[in-house]
């Protein structure tokens, strides 16, 4: 069971992610209004908010340790925060900085921060594939570090996920597939693109256990992620777990939702697991003033973030030409910044 | 009877969005023919997160405007087997740069069957793709690839630049017998989010209307030097040529509108005037669509060249935030660069 | 119930597609020996022979219709005689010639004979795609026809198959799966690269049916067949099915099989389909001459085809540069044969 | 004492198949370093369809000589996993062409990491392939497709020609911190079954050593024209070589040994000295490497141009039967014509 201290870790950290994505929402739209113009304002590129998702990173991650390594999609923040990805530096990315995690080459999508071994890709399900990678990793080293790809419910179809349950079952390898089940996929409701209910029915074609939590709940997800976590680090192989969660903003900043139903948009903003979590913390005897101490905590904690990086500088144009290799040949001019290079703005 | 005469001129020279324009040589074609339909991700309800069907939903219903799985492979791949059927539908890949999911698929098989059946079978279909950067997209959703497509073999490649060429160039697609890639930039479609340039929205035709593949267009005539691009980099060459023309500088614009087949005809006769070559595209510099249109120049009219440039993205993914973005996405200045530099040699 | 009259069928199209093979076998090797030497001889290329599957291809391709579509892998011929591809084409195409069924550009791999909807790919799974098209097609202009994807047991691991399951079920196509199980991916044998012992348990992931057969017998693939293609053609969905089948030969000509126990390949050669076949046309009061008389047939078909494929006239090297295109564009020289072209023999 | 020099000249100086050269390279790294493995269809009991990993199996066992499931994507990508948790995996794809299936992995996580994390992760692995023709094994198994690699940034690109560029090449490709496609062309390997041409075998010496990437090498000297080329067509511009110099044309033929980082300097100066360019390779003609070639050599190089000839296939899937399959892939006699024309000019 799952103890108070825990409880409150796993409450901190959704309040965090959440007054995240409410606070990058607003710095977003700004400069975005009246007129939506994706090139304007001080975060360019599109951007996929997890509001409503915030149970299944703080729920899976509460079992993992720097060493165990995640890969997150699109919609990645919430896992992020949970895995305890810089904070910072992570706003920096997104806001396009120089001190960015990844020098503001990457943005919201693409958050790589090697020092708790968290990755991201945009690519639907092309995080699975890296992820039984580093359990191949960890199996061959014998070290008891597992790794954990998340995904959304939309993704249940793609290749590189169903390819994985199968070499990650073949090989045993300590593996957790966390399906994100937020009921679409951008405007596609899960029923349109899969007959399947419960996405944990995947596993059973290829022989790994399968388990599904159905209610937005970070306590029931903590417990089942609880289980999975265990079984692999245990050496006792892969798990696919499906969680629900919801999406309380559109896919991505600017979607209309104008395919969405008032009634699905009013009922995800109803289930909220982190007004549930605080409920439980009551229950277990926790003053709300406490609860509230956490809660300003966290709002500072993502104050001081984005207001860090709002202040870092913007990266110079001529970095551009770097990173693309860890060992650049000395032969290739095109990232040499002082050669000359047509394609450039120098 | 003037009114009747205006609003029929208003007919035939409507000014239209690429978005639009597109949409309505799909929708003419759906409607002629019962055997084109159109398969993709949130092309039904959303209407194409970039437009590409905004509307036909609502004529064509779901049955003709799919969502489907997000799994490139299996519908790109059902797009190939509905159309050795004798279909002819369109298929949409979200972005370019999702290539890599379904490429067994667009090149192994879409690309392939023709030939490897001795021409037995053909495969009749649009493969539609949003292509292209500008607004911070970052390394996995802004690139053109026009490249990688151009250089495989059995299928043709379009890339329009304008509203008229645009629906000229997909009727030309959804009638041809063979596999067509048609990539559309993002930048010019005309979407309310993303502010298109001038130059995409131009006059379209109600009627339909066919450009045939391979023949590219001199979009400004010019003496000096001669500029080859396509895409959203036909507005920037424009731009440039304008700017040149204050310094005497006269450019010759050439809009390729298809990879495959490849106007090389109308570039050297260009090249033959100018003497001077500048290729600009928004795909990466090395072993692409610069390399080719140079080499193809430099093999049959070495005699008439006298200077190159390459103006196109340097050999790295392309970066998130502005300043690098900006800089490795070739823009007017870089082009009015490289045609100067051209100029003095 | 099976009838005498399509056991019969049946066993000619076996004894067809068994003796096919081991004359292809014979002219394949002819000029390879004593030192094998891929490029001589009279069949160039790679070889890949289904001896021992002959009852997959019969059993199901039973039930089919020339308006319905097969799509086959690597392994093709005996689908292909099945399936009633023109026998003699395809052996000229076998053997490089210009009236083979792909003018000599295909080859034993790529055999596409649209007078019966069948074609192939050498991409393992990627096969299906094209088959549910078909499937799909048909469901939209309402006709009754079937497509039937046939692949190995080595290709349940591919995202293709994986994905093409998922869309056959929730568009409800009228498409069978057939999962021919040899034991053996080349060298890899089932349990080495996934933990599920019968593939249709894939099936239940996506929530179609699925089925095994686990004898290598040609009546009850052919009920199994029955059941799946009757299903897909009464408008009721998808089925997987796989069938137990046995690798005779190397994987591909050549294949030296040292990774293979000799108790497999001498088992392999016990289990014989054809001859069970036989045993039930006899139980069916057949007489003896009359299987024969199939038997005799069936050869003559084969020496009649393999005769005519080798007095076909090889392809002009020009002719290389035509069929890219079904409506060849106007500009393109390099497919033009009369044009320049430095990269050929002209 | 006679015999021990005898036996050590032999040691150092042995011939070896290309295929032994790569596989002493890759045994070499894996008793040196137990975080190299190698995944791949076939790769353990059979030993690598084109020998690749013949013999190792024995040394190393099932765990670090490892077949996979025939799921490209999938082992793919943990190659990629394992080396960003530091890590060297090789990964074979068994054939260049189907890089589609498993092309996401490759592109858009292998070869993008690095950049897209701005430096902070590595992806130190080696995706091995087998390349080429000359076989007949049609459209979905002979091809090259070097440009397609070279196109895309953020991988580096290693195509040998002989044994002893096989075993330095791939000591450097295991110990580069950087992805490296390393395709090695089946037709060079010296497997039993599909004789290789005298040139590829080499002497090896037994020790390790490396060979930088981005060195092209000059094979032979000359004065008249320059052959840049790769792979398989090394061997036949140096045929075509012996049999111009019985005409009095003394061809300079350069293997690129690398298209990723590419020797561009090497190249310009033999041009610098010979005027002539002849490019050939096996790959597609358009949008490829022999592009590439030439539009480096005319962008910096123009004026000491006076012929420029490319020799590939044309823009057509490769065909299966022997006469056609000839057709398409240039020969010895196509070369000996390019250089002849070129010299001509
Ligand atoms: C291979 C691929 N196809 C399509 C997309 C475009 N895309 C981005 S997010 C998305 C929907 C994903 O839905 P889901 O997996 O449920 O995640 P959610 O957005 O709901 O969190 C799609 C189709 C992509 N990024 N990659
Ligand atoms: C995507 C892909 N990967 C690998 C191969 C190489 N390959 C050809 S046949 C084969 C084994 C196939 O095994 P299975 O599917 O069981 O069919 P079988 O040969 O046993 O009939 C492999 C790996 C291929 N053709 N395509
Ligand atoms: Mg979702
Ligand atoms: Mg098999």
């Amino acid at each position: 069971m799952v103890g108070v201290s825990e409880l409150h870790e796993m409450y901190e950290e959704m309040v965090t992610a959440r007054h995240y994505e409410e606070r990058l929402q607003e710095e977003y739209l700004d400069g975005k209004q009246p007129a939506f113009d994706i090139s304007a304002g001080p975060i360019p590129g599109e951007l996929h908010l997890a509001a409503g998702h915030e149970a299944s990173g703080a729920g899976v991650c509460q079992h993992l340790r720097d060493d165990d390594t995640v890969t997150a999609p699109h919609r990645p923040h919430h896992i992020a925060i949970a895995k305890g990805v810089d904070l910072k530096r992570m706003t920096a990315e997104i806001f396009g900085r120089e001190t960015g995690l990844s020098k503001g080459k990457g943005g919201h999508m693409h958050l790589f921060d090697p020092d708790v071994n968290f990755a991201c890709s945009g690519i639907i399900a092309e995080g699975c594939p890296p992820a039984i990678g580093a359990g191949l990793a960890a199996k061959k080293r014998n070290t008891d570090s597992v790794a954990v790809a998340f995904l959304g419910e939309g993704a249940i179809d793609q290749g590189a996920f169903l390819e994985s349950l199968n070499m990650a079952a073949v090989h045993d390898l300590p593996v957790v597939f966390v399906v994100e089940d937020n009921d679409w996929a951008i405007s596609m409701p899960k029923e349109r693109v899969t007959d399947v209910e419960n996405g944990a029915q995947r596993a059973g074609g290829f022989d790994l256990p399968g388990a599904r939590v159905d209610v937005d709940d970070a306590v029931s997800i903590y417990d089942a992620a609880k289980e999975a976590v265990g079984r692999a680090r245990d050496g006792n192989g892969p798990t696919l777990l499906e969680v629900q969660v919801h999406r309380r903003m559109g896919h991505f900043m600017g979607d209309p939702e104008s395919y969405r139903p008032d009634e699905d948009k009013a009922a995800a903003e109803q289930r909220d697991s982190i007004e549930r979590l605080a409920e439980d913390l009551r229950a277990h005897g926790v003053e709300d003033t406490t609860i509230q101490e956490s809660r300003e905590r966290a709002h500072e904690r993502v104050e001081e973030a984005i207001e860090w990086a709002k202040d870092q500088p913007e990266p110079d144009p001529a970095d551009a030409h770097d990173d693309v290799f860890s060992n650049p040949p000395s032969g290739v001019t095109e990232s040499d910044p002082s050669a000359e290079v047509t394609g450039g703005d120098d | 009877m003037a009114q009747q005469e205006e609003s029929e001129q208003q007919a035939t020279e409507r000014s239209l969005t690429m978005s639009r324009a597109m949409v309505e040589a799909i929708a003419h074609e759906m409607r002629e023919n019962d055997e084109v339909f159109y398969m993709g991700e949130d092309v039904a309800d959303y209407g194409g997160i970039f437009d590409s069907t905004d509307g036909l939903l609502d004529e064509f219903g779901h049955d003709r405007i799919m969502d489907v799985p997000i799994s490139e492979t299996a519908y790109i791949g059902a797009a190939v087997g509905a159309a050795q059927a004798g279909m002819r539908p369109i298929a949409e890949l979200m972005f370019v740069d999702f290539f890599g999911v379904g490429m067994d698929q667009i090149y192994n098989q879409m690309a392939k069957n023709t030939y490897m059946s001795g021409g037995s079978v053909s495969v009749p279909m649009v493969l539609t793709a949003a292509v292209g950067g500008t607004y911070n997209d970052a390394a996995q959703h802004s690139q053109t690839l026009y490249g990688t497509f151009a250089h495989l073999p059995g299928m043709k490649v379009v890339v329009p630049s304008t509203a008229y060429d645009a629906k000229g160039l997909m009727h030309n697609a959804i009638r041809d017998d063979d596999p067509v890639v048609y990539l559309f930039h993002k930048r010019l479609m005309g979407i309310g989010w993303m502010p298109a340039p001038d130059g995409p929205k131009t006059g379209v035709p109600k009627d339909d209307y066919t450009i045939p593949f391979g023949s590219a267009d001199v979009k400004r005539e010019g003496e000096d030097v001669t500029v080859v691009t396509l895409g959203l980099h036909v507005h920037r060459a424009l731009d440039a040529a304008e700017s040149l023309a204050d310094e005497d500088i006269d450019a010759e614009i050439i809009d390729l509108r298809t990879l495959v087949p490849l106007d090389t005809d109308t570039v050297r006769e260009s090249v033959a005037k100018t003497g001077r070559l500048v290729v600009v595209d928004e795909d990466y510099r090395s072993f692409g669509v610069t390399g080719e249109i140079v080499a193809s120049v430099a093999e049959d009219g070495l005699a008439d060249l006298e200077a190159v440039e390459r103006v196109a993205v340097p050999d790295v993914p392309i970066p998130y935030a502005r300043p690098m973005e900006d800089e490795v996405i070739p823009d007017t200045d870089d082009i009015a660069d490289a045609v100067r530099s051209a100029h003095r040699t």
